[in-house]
């Protein structure tokens, strides 16, 4: 995922803010390959796989099999 | 079973491709209804293999193009087919969407609708993330007055929310969204085979496909944010 | 010449059926669109025979249907078609509606909106009449794109508006409508002889009566009030 | 025209209400066959010929050929 779209992305359960961790970038240091999402309001953490962040509520994400 | 578990699998067999391209019969000619301005972000809901997003890139001009998906398989193989750096996918549900209040510009989502657990409070979520006259085109091949679809919920664990035409009206008012237009999209290109070949495995009669495709085709109702 | 004079003279020769025999062809469509509701009101702005209203009171049961039209002849001629008594006739011109705020619910035009001599200030005219949420159907074979129809100026003396697709979604949303779609519909019954008979009267090669009718068709802009 | 028309209809000058004068009716009583809408603002005056309101602004308005 762009930063770009951090603007717009908000938590699916208080649609407050959400602060980038541990970001790792891709090549182009244009992509955020992976990473965690975190709610500035609930704090509830959402992960980027793959360059994809998974903002599921939390009791729908499963662990990703394999 | 779940979304995401019903439609991973799905992805990885493939599904989202045929999806695709039968889709596309329909879904393109409601694209190309959509009053993107260039530079305006545009959010695929139930995005599937993404290809309604990559189709708004290229003719319209559209700034921002994200696909929302509640299968991450879906959103791992729609992201595996573009680099183009201003489309993007999110893994997500519709009953809790993860965008800003007015964020987006238009909302277009086909043949995924009414997998919506609660597609009133859906309803509702996309009315809080568009701008003031942005415009959520809901394309669906599965609803009350399509007689041929209604078995459709016999396959599937999920589910369906089976709306008939005024019940959509009503439902996008009800949520704040003023209806700018309703219309059932013909399927003229799907091939349909002569009378002496059926009965199909899926089709008993030729009046049947033809009706359910040149006929009912893909209801398509436009609503507006005030 | 004045509006009025001009289709005073169209009406009385019989001109209003002709045109309603061939604008019927991609009307029809954008009709059906229309998100009308029992009882509501419908405007059918240059209404000429007045075909557009006869057609939502059989389909849609609206509840009123006015025809508004600037040649009395043309009213005249379209109050002999029907004796519905939900249906109803005005004389009147597009840059002074006469009607008030708020009292209209959906107004459709076809064919006529390009002829008005303020069309900035009769798009506002639409935008204070309609209630909010209502919408405006405005349906034209005559636009930049549309390069066929370029020279039909030259055999009116009524100064007619020629915007592209972007000028009519620009002037909308200048006037206070949203704009929720905006789309070209194919002529697709017209009969269009083989190659073999061209040049016609009207048409040097087939290929350019093919464009004409089956892919520029009929622009539809539709606007929504907030 | 119906009566009921009139209560949207506005003096396409001023968009203020108008009034029926001399009006006549048609057999069923239903629908007026001729009369006059005069603005209760400006007091412009506006003919129903033959059951249709000529509602043209003034200046648009020439006599009716015939
Ligand atoms: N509740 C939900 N939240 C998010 N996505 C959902 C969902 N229910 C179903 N979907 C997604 O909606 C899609 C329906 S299939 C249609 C895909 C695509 N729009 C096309 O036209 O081909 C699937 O990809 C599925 O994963
Ligand atoms: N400024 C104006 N005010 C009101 N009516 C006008 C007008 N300019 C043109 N018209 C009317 O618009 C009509 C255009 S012809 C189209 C008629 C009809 N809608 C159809 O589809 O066949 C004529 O009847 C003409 O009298």
């Amino acid at each position: 995922m762009k930063e770009s779209l951090l603007e717009i992305l908000r938590c699916p359960l208080d649609k407050h803010e959400l602060e980038l961790e541990d970001a790792e970038y891709g090549d182009d240091d244009e992509e955020i390959v992976s990473g965690t999402l975190v709610c500035t309001e609930c704090g509830e953490r959402y992960p980027i796989e793959d360059g994809i962040p998974n903002l599921l509520p939390p009791d729908m994400r499963e662990e990703t099999p394999a | 079973m779940s979304v995401r578990a019903e439609f991973d699998e799905w992805a990885t067999s493939g599904r989202d491709k045929g999806m695709e391209e039968r889709h596309w019969h329909t879904a393109k000619h409601a694209l190309a209804r959509m009053p993107v301005e260039p530079g305006e972000t545009v959010l695929d809901l139930g995005c599937g293999s993404g290809y309604a997003g990559r189709a708004l890139r290229d003719t319209n001009d559209a700034g921002r193009l994200y696909g929302l998906d509640g299968s991450p398989e879906m959103a791992r193989n729609a992201a595996s087919y573009t680099d183009d750096p201003n489309v993007g996918y999110v893994v997500g549900d519709f009953d809790a969407l993860p965008f800003a209040d007015n964020s987006i510009d238009h909302v277009w989502s086909m043949e995924a609708f009414y997998y919506a657990a609660d597609p009133e409070h859906t309803l509702e979520e996309i009315a809080r993330i568009l701008r003031p006259g942005g415009t959520f085109y809901c394309a669906v091949n599965y609803y009350e007055e399509n007689v041929h679809s209604h078995e459709w919920q016999e396959f599937i664990e999920i589910e369906m929310t089976r709306w008939d035409r005024t019940e959509y009206r009503e439902a996008f008012r009800e949520a704040g969204l003023h209806v700018a237009e309703q219309d059932t999209i013909p399927d003229r290109e799907i091939t349909i085979p002569a009378a002496a070949e059926f009965p199909l495995e899926d089709w008993d009669t030729r009046e049947a496909m033809v009706e359910r495709y040149r006929e009912f085709g893909t209801l398509l109702t436009v609503g507006v944010t005030p």
